[in-house]
């Protein structure tokens, strides 16, 4: 669709159409073209703001542990850290319904088909995580006779952010889905933020709260 | 037959019970750490990703660039290069590259040295786009550190 | 405009009730999502969605934008008519009982005189969507889902029926504002204990929560039925459960905690929706905090409980009853 | 206004007769041939009703006999589906051709 | 029974097998079996009945030694075995023959199944009899690569490898 | 035609349509499970034809009997008897038998139609037009007592006789085999593959 | 039809994994079943083999030190240690007693953290959501008291050849009595959260039941081993470290039953906190790491070591060859021998008790695939 309408001038109306919403008294309205890329034809800043906006704050992960990574992993949803707080906790069993993928383990030669496939079926916009040394590089698995590991996610999958670590602690974790926030919106605190947060631990001996 | 009844007693009073548990659970304070506004004192004896020790005396680093370090490591993330300046007696520093993606904390780094000229940084929430990020010049970071 | 007053005002009224009943449902529902996330948050000792408002109260609001957003994935293989159709049929029969509810004396759409057997009615088509949607879906996980909310409700219908009856021998109406009213002194919980505690545990079942929600059992069946559903049609099933649940509880709250009765209001008429509400709202605390505490069933032993201890005790719990209300 | 004519509900009623009747003859499986007995039966339930609408003095009686009918369609269903599932574990298969013992 | 463990070196003897007592302190096992392939099964068995329980199967390579009396492909299977009720620990130990086969004990200690798989993938070593020699950790399509076997710069003969034999309290 | 009756009226051709469509389906599909989904929409539409002949009592009881519980009845017949691979029937190879479904069919529609239409019903002088449950009640426990009791016995022998039929009805089946059998059963084959 | 040929039809493959939320990581069952029964359960190991063996051969030593803490991650101490003392007993390396004390309690707090996420983890099996987050709150406290000391969170590698790489202080051991004060305050909720829970009873009892026989055929070890009857504890039958100067108890089931193994994990985190309190009471004074040669050098001939980590008996078999890198090293690992038993018990059983079964023997599968 998309090609057809570049080359040929089907309306001249259209055309019209096109060329007034490219003009600069529309930018406010209208967001760059070149800036999104592939997509669809008509795309309206604010919507799009707001959808990203709604995208950033609601990442449901999928339950995709694979080794050491995954039990930091469980522990960032547990509650002491307690990804929630940015909705983050609604693990889903099926990559149908999940829009961040945390790759927390080593992937090897037999396990990459199985992840390809969870990626594609994820529905798009989705995004990777990959967390922890293994995933980003093979970490201390990369050695010189290496026959099964693969050397970084990121050869099989686009990955959008990388936590490093082995295992990273679950605030890591956290961070690295701020910073995928960062990578939607542009900005590290996308919403409104609670304010005041008290945590009854600043009492627990021998947990020293900043 | 009574058997039949007193399942069905104890069942429902387990089930009371269980929900006794979380009905409390309720109301008690949370314990969450809520990360990016509170944080937790890493203790001491974190381990992150290594780097080296400003040496107060000389306001520079330890390392005599033995190589130990580089030898040593299980998972070769260490390259030590060290180069003969004119005018010095010992070998000085010019590179200290550390892929910390490579990394397993294992410690043996910072126990072999010789000259106790590492130490682990105490940072814990990395994460950033790209791996070439966790490709640390430890020299560098050194320098800014000095500065 | 001229069309507009030309129109009956019935028709115009039946557009702003359903308005309203839509609206009020998807509020129920993004209200139901928070409390739940919340309270399991609370369970568990940690805070829950906290930083999308204040509080995280937009959390839900959010949830919904994007899943809406999200890509339409008809998978490779399935049957796109019943995939398509199983959303919206999970969905068609959990407005409808809205029609009959009775929120306070005067804010009810159409006392129908057969009110009860309307919404139960509707109850049992609502099975149709499990089961359309898992068959459709291609997938093995969701079949088990479908085969399994079959028969759940095959056996859990009839245990409602029964404890249903047993209100009914008691007020001799259908009609929910009759049976409501036949409570003013007193209500039927208090009569029928037995009855009220077997609708309780059977309506569980019913909305496929825990710990009965084998249809859907996370850690057997991945997704259950709607493990293929993504963006639109997912929410869709979510919505439809989080209304289900409303109905389920309103419908214990008319046959057995007396409705909208309660301390006196100014405007009890229209205000007893407020005691209403709080009664509803009250059972599905209760329903969430099951959830939140108990292990899953499994599926055999959720068919003998039903068929070893509900069916029996409703049976004689309707036996006596008649006997009492004969005498 | 065709809902106000008794021949509309007639020629539903018929509909469903050789709806059933058709699928009677063409389904392989016992469970086809139940769903269309289930068709025939509503679609005398449709005449009974209709008849009683338009013709009869009473309004209970057509409602009363489709009641029956239901009740009846219960029965036979529940009585159909377990003795399929016990001719299936018999002869696993529901092809009525295939059960074929008692021809001799 | 019980008399059995207690003089189980001389058990072993009097059925036929090479066994020698080892020191505990040093190497973990209180009895060492050298096993021809024939008595792999027949030991198995014996074990089984004497209620010891399979604790793993593992393979090594050593120089391949064609000129010793027992000629051997430079493979060898280790098997070890544990009881329950009391500390006692044997350690088995065959060489594979140039076929590279050597039965498999997978229907007498079920446990065995996967520790045969296992040693298959890294060593190629083929136990005959096991019903289901298919690839386990490697991946299917990965039937004939076998990761742990060395290069031969880098392998040892078997006595390099091997405690000397004079028994050890016998030097100090 | 006021425009509430207009609204019936579409409604009502609405359920017609339902009707029409869902025996279509139920008399064309190859998937069974198709068949008995063609059934419950067929059966929603005689529910709504049901309300515009007055019974509101009867519509609900068609979708709560019929709907929820004998399709479901079938559903679960067909997922307890079948594996999810194999629901489709046989493609009907047999052509005599088509011809035949369709001509009797069409004899039969045809020959009623014609009665229908060139018959002149005569309505008798209404009685009382007390289309509630109330009514029907009562006709059903003075009137028609002995058929409703004799109904609640059929009831009862199906359900006696379903449970009978089902549980016992043919030796054992994959269900009602001892574990142990079942593992002897599973070992024979095995070693059969495998030899 | 024949009856071979229905039973052909009527079965069909569920592939259970490798994203499945209870194979507990990256485990394949390939489910060969009718309706909800499961005629066949295959395991399909190897998705995140990671050659482990073949790393420990090729480099010094030292250098395999991380990789046993990324074997079993829920339980790396015991790993560590069972590598250490290997090492020790291969090299002939003694170790100061304080320093066995402290493995002894950061093994053990080890163990409990094991547990409890174990138990967690198997009532979400089981569908229950909240104990998990119960289970991991008094975790976290454990992996801050060990945090303290090793300066990681899962995958320590502490200690270190003739001892551990740092010392423990007054602090820590305050903290741990704390926390063993705490534990066993908490016992009253899993108690009424969990063990006494109906619906959890029905759901484990007479399920998977493991005869001793068919443990021993399997070399099955640990808790599972013991909920089988069997009392067959490493620390108790062949002591290793300072264990036998300990009073605790080898707590055993009664058939074998995933209740048992239940049962026997929560009893054994009660003779963990008693160990724990000794060690602590006893804690000598003195060095934590002796004289080690830096290049240490393994002398020709096999070694055995055997240890009990949380899951079974955990035995490395090393060959040395005069160097100091391995010639050969073999570890072998609980769950691999506790997993190979579920073709056989999982069959005839519905899939609800699979996913039971399954939770209940502990898996961690990194350990199983090494």
């Amino acid at each position: 669709m998309g090609e057809e309408n570049k080359g040929s001038s089907i309306a001249p109306e259209l055309d019209a159409y096109t060329e007034f919403l490219k003009s600069e008294s529309c930018r406010p309205l209208i967001g760059d073209a070149g800036e999104y890329g592939e997509g669809p034809l008509l795309r309206i800043k604010l919507t799009d703001i707001i959808l990203k906006l709604c995208q950033a704050n609601s990442l449901w992960p999928m339950t995709f542990g694979i080794a050491c990574c995954a039990i930091e992993m469980m522990g960032t949803g547990m509650a002491r850290f307690d990804i929630s707080r940015y909705g983050s906790e609604v693990f889903r069993p099926s990559p149908r319904q999940s829009d961040l993928m945390i790759v927390a383990g080593t992937v090897n030669k037999k396990l990459a088909p199985v992840l390809l496939t969870l990626y594609e079926q994820m529905p798009s916009p989705k995004w990777v995580i990959a967390m922890g040394n293994c995933a980003i590089s093979g970490g201390p698995f990369k050695v010189e006779d290496n026959y099964n590991v693969i050397e970084g996610v990121d050869k099989l999958i686009p990955v959008d952010v990388y936590v490093p670590g082995c295992p990273p602690r679950p605030e890591g974790l956290i961070e690295g889905i701020l910073k995928v926030q960062e990578k939607i919106t542009g900005t590290r605190h996308p919403l409104p933020q609670n304010r005041h947060p008290k945590s009854p631990l600043r009492k627990v001996k021998g947990l020293r709260v900043k | 037959m009574k058997q039949y009844f007193s399942e069905l007693f104890t069942g429902g009073m387990s089930l009371v019970e269980g929900l006794g548990v979380t009905m409390k659970a309720l109301f008690m304070p949370i314990v969450t750490v809520q990360y990016p506004r509170e944080e937790i004192d890493i203790s001491p004896s974190f381990r992150g990703h290594i780097d080296l020790i400003l040496d107060p005396e000389k306001n520079s680093y330890r390392c005599i660039t033995c190589g130990m370090c580089e030898k040593n490591c299980p998972s070769n993330c260490i390259t030590v290069k060290g180069e003969k300046l004119e005018g010095q007696k010992k070998k000085s520093l010019v590179l200290f590259d550390l892929d910390f993606t490579k990394c397993s904390l294992c410690g043996t780094c910072v126990e072999i040295c010789p000259v106790n000229a590492l130490e682990y940084s105490k940072e814990y929430n990395l994460a950033a786009f790209s791996r070439e990020a966790f490709h640390y010049d430890i020299l560098k970071r050194l320098e800014e550190r000095i500065k | 405009m001229e069309t507009i007053s030309t129109l009956p005002p019935e028709l115009i009224r039946m557009v702003i009730s359903a308005i309203i009943v839509i609206t009020f449902l998807f509020l129920n529902a993004i209200m139901m999502g928070y409390a739940e996330r919340k309270i399991a948050g609370h369970v568990q000792r940690r805070p829950g969605p906290m930083e999308v408002g204040s509080h995280g109260i937009l959390q839900m609001i959010i949830d919904g934008i994007k899943l809406v957003a999200k890509e339409l994935i008809i998978p490779f293989n399935v049957d796109r008519t019943l995939f398509r159709v199983a959303p919206l049929l999970s969905f068609t029969p959990v407005i409808l009982p809205f029609l009959v509810i009775p929120f306070s004396e005067k804010l009810q759409a159409r006392d129908l005189n057969m009110g009860l057997i309307f919404i139960v009615t509707m109850g049992s088509v609502n099975v149709m969507a499990c089961l359309v949607g898992g068959w459709g879906s291609n997938n093995k996980y969701s079949m088990f889902g479908a085969m399994r909310a079959v028969a759940q409700a095959i056996s859990y219908e009839v245990p409602i029926l029964l404890s249903i009856l047993a209100v009914i021998l008691m007020c001799n109406t259908f009609s929910l504002k009759g049976i409501v009213g036949a409570q003013q002194k007193i209500w039927f919980v208090f009569l029928q204990p037995v009855a009220f505690l077997i609708y309780v545990v059977a309506g569980l079942a019913e909305t496929n929560r825990a710990p009965f929600d084998l249809p859907e059992a996370e850690s057997e069946l991945t997704a259950g039925f709607h493990t293929e559903y993504s963006g639109m049609g997912f929410s869709l099933f979510f919505l439809g459960e989080y209304t289900n649940m409303f109905i389920v509880a309103s419908v214990a709250t008319v046959l057995f905690l007396g409705g909208w009765h309660g301390p006196h209001l100014p405007y009890g008429e229209y205000l007893g929706v407020v005691w209403f509400l709080l009664k509803v709202y009250f059972l599905l605390f209760l329903m969430i905090m099951v959830r939140w505490t108990y292990p899953r069933v499994r599926f055999d032993q959720l068919l003998n409980f039903s068929w070893k201890y509900l069916v029996p005790f409703s049976l004689a719990n309707l036996l006596i009853t008649a006997v009492v209300v004969k005498l | 206004m065709i809902s106000h004519h008794l021949s509309t509900y007639l020629i539903i009623g018929v509909f469903l007769l050789i709806a059933g009747i058709y699928g009677l003859i063409q389904h392989k499986s016992f469970i086809g041939m139940l769903v269309s007995t289930e068709l025939i039966l509503n679609g005398a339930g449709v005449n009974f009703m209709a008849f009683n609408r338009f013709l009869a003095p009473d309004p209970a009686v057509g409602q009363v006999i489709t009641l029956f009918i239901m009740g009846i369609a219960a029965a036979e269903a529940a009585i159909v589906v377990s003795f399929i599932l016990a001719v299936f574990r018999k002869y696993h298969s529901i092809d009525p051709d295939e059960v074929d013992e008692l021809h001799g | 029974m019980d008399n059995i463990i207690k003089n189980f070196k001389g058990f072993l003897i009097d059925q036929g097998f090479d066994a020698v007592e080892t020191d505990y302190e040093q190497r973990g096992y209180h009895l060492e079996v050298v096993l021809t392939v024939t008595q792999v099964r027949e030991f198995a068995k014996k074990a089984y009945e004497l209620g010891f329980y399979l604790v793993f199967v593992a393979g090594f390579q050593v120089l391949a030694d064609p000129e010793t009396p027992s000629p051997h492909s430079g493979l060898a299977v280790v098997y070890q075995y544990a009881r329950h009720d009391r500390q006692y620990r044997i350690k088995a130990c065959a060489l594979v023959p140039d076929s590279l086969e050597i039965p498999s004990i997978s229907d007498i200690y079920q446990g065995a199944d996967w520790h045969e798989r296992e040693t298959r993938d890294f060593y190629g070593i083929v136990f005959s009899g096991h019903h289901n020699l298919k690839p386990l950790l490697m991946a299917d399509m990965d039937v004939d690569v076998h990761p742990l076997l060395k290069e031969e710069a880098k392998l040892k003969s078997l006595d390099a490898v091997s405690w000397p034999s004079e028994a050890p309290e016998s030097t100090e | 035609m006021t425009f509430y009756q207009s609204i019936a009226e579409g409604l009502f051709l609405a359920f017609i349509i339902l009707v029409v469509l869902g025996s279509l389906i139920t008399i064309r599909a190859k998937m069974l499970m198709k068949t008995v989904l063609g059934l419950a929409v067929a059966l929603l539409g005689v529910a709504g034809i049901y309300f515009y002949l007055g019974s509101m009592f009867l519509t609900l009881m068609q979708i709560l009997v019929y709907v929820g519980a004998i399709c479901i009845v079938m559903i679960f017949g067909i997922m307890v008897g079948y594996t999810p691979t194999e629901v489709a029937e046989k493609s009907i190879k047999d052509w005599r038998n088509k011809f035949l479904a369709v001509l009797s069919a069409v004899t039969a529609f045809l020959l009623i139609l014609v009665c229908v239409l060139k018959t002149h019903w005569v309505p008798v002088a209404a009685g009382n037009r007390d289309f509630s449950a109330v009514h029907l009640g009562h006709e059903f426990l003075y009137t028609y007592c002995l058929a409703f009791e004799l109904i609640s016995v059929i009831l009862l022998i199906a359900i006696v006789g379903a449970i009978i039929l089902a549980r016992g009805g043919a030796g054992k089946t994959a269900v009602d085999i001892p574990v142990e059998e079942k593992i002897a059963g599973v070992r024979e084959e095995k070693g059969e593959t495998t030899a | 039809m024949l009856e071979s040929e229905y039973q052909e039809q009527n079965r069909f493959f569920l592939n259970m994994g490798p994203q499945h939320p209870s194979t507990h990581g990256v485990l394949l069952i390939v489910l060969e079943m009718n309706g909800e029964y499961v005629l066949d359960p295959q395991p399909v190991l190897g998705f995140i083999h990671r050659m482990h063996e073949k790393m420990g051969e090729s480099r010094p030593c030292p250098g395999f030190m991380p990789n046993t803490g990324r074997m079993d991650y829920v339980c790396a101490l015991p790993y560590n240690h069972g590598y250490v003392s290997l090492i020790e007993r291969k090299a002939g390396i003694e170790v100061p007693e304080r320093a066995e004390y402290i493995r002894v309690i950061t093994s053990e707090l080890n163990r409990i953290a094991s547990h409890l996420l174990w138990l967690g983890a198997y009532l979400l099996d089981l569908g229950a959501f909240t104990p998990i987050l119960y289970g991991f709150d008094d975790r976290e406290h454990i992996l801050d008291i060990l945090e303290s000391v090793t300066g990681s969170r899962l995958t320590y590698s502490y200690y270190r050849f003739g001892g551990v790489c740092q010392d423990i202080d007054e602090k820590f051991v305050e903290r741990t009595r704390a926390f063993i004060k705490r534990l066993r305050k908490r016992y009253g909720i899993y108690e009424k959260l969990v063990t006494k829970n109906i619906i959890f009873i029905k759901r484990t009892e007479n399920i998977g039941i493991v005869s001793p026989d068919m443990a021993l055929r399997y070399g099955m070890t640990g808790p599972n081993l013991r909920g089988s009857g069997i009392s067959y504890d490493i620390r108790k039958n062949e002591p290793y470290s300072v264990y036998p100067e300990f009073d605790f108890e080898v707590p055993v089931g009664r058939q074998g039953d995933c209740l048992d193994r239940y049962m026997v994990r929560v009893r054994e985190i009660e003779q963990c906190l008693r160990i724990i309190e000794q060690a602590l009471d006893r804690l000598p004074e003195g060095p934590i790491r002796s004289k080690v040669p830096k290049n240490i050098k393994l002398s020709p001939g096999d070694c055995n070591f055997a240890v009990e980590a949380a899951r079974g008996e955990l035995s490395y078999y090393l060959i040395g060859d005069g160097t100091s890198t391995p010639y050969r090293l073999k570890v072998r690992v609980p769950s691999y021998s506790n997993l190979s038993c579920l073709p056989e018990l999982g069959r005839g059983i519905l899939l609800p008790d699979l996913v039971s079964i399954l939770g209940s023997f502990d898996l961690v599968i990194p350990e199983i695939d090494r």
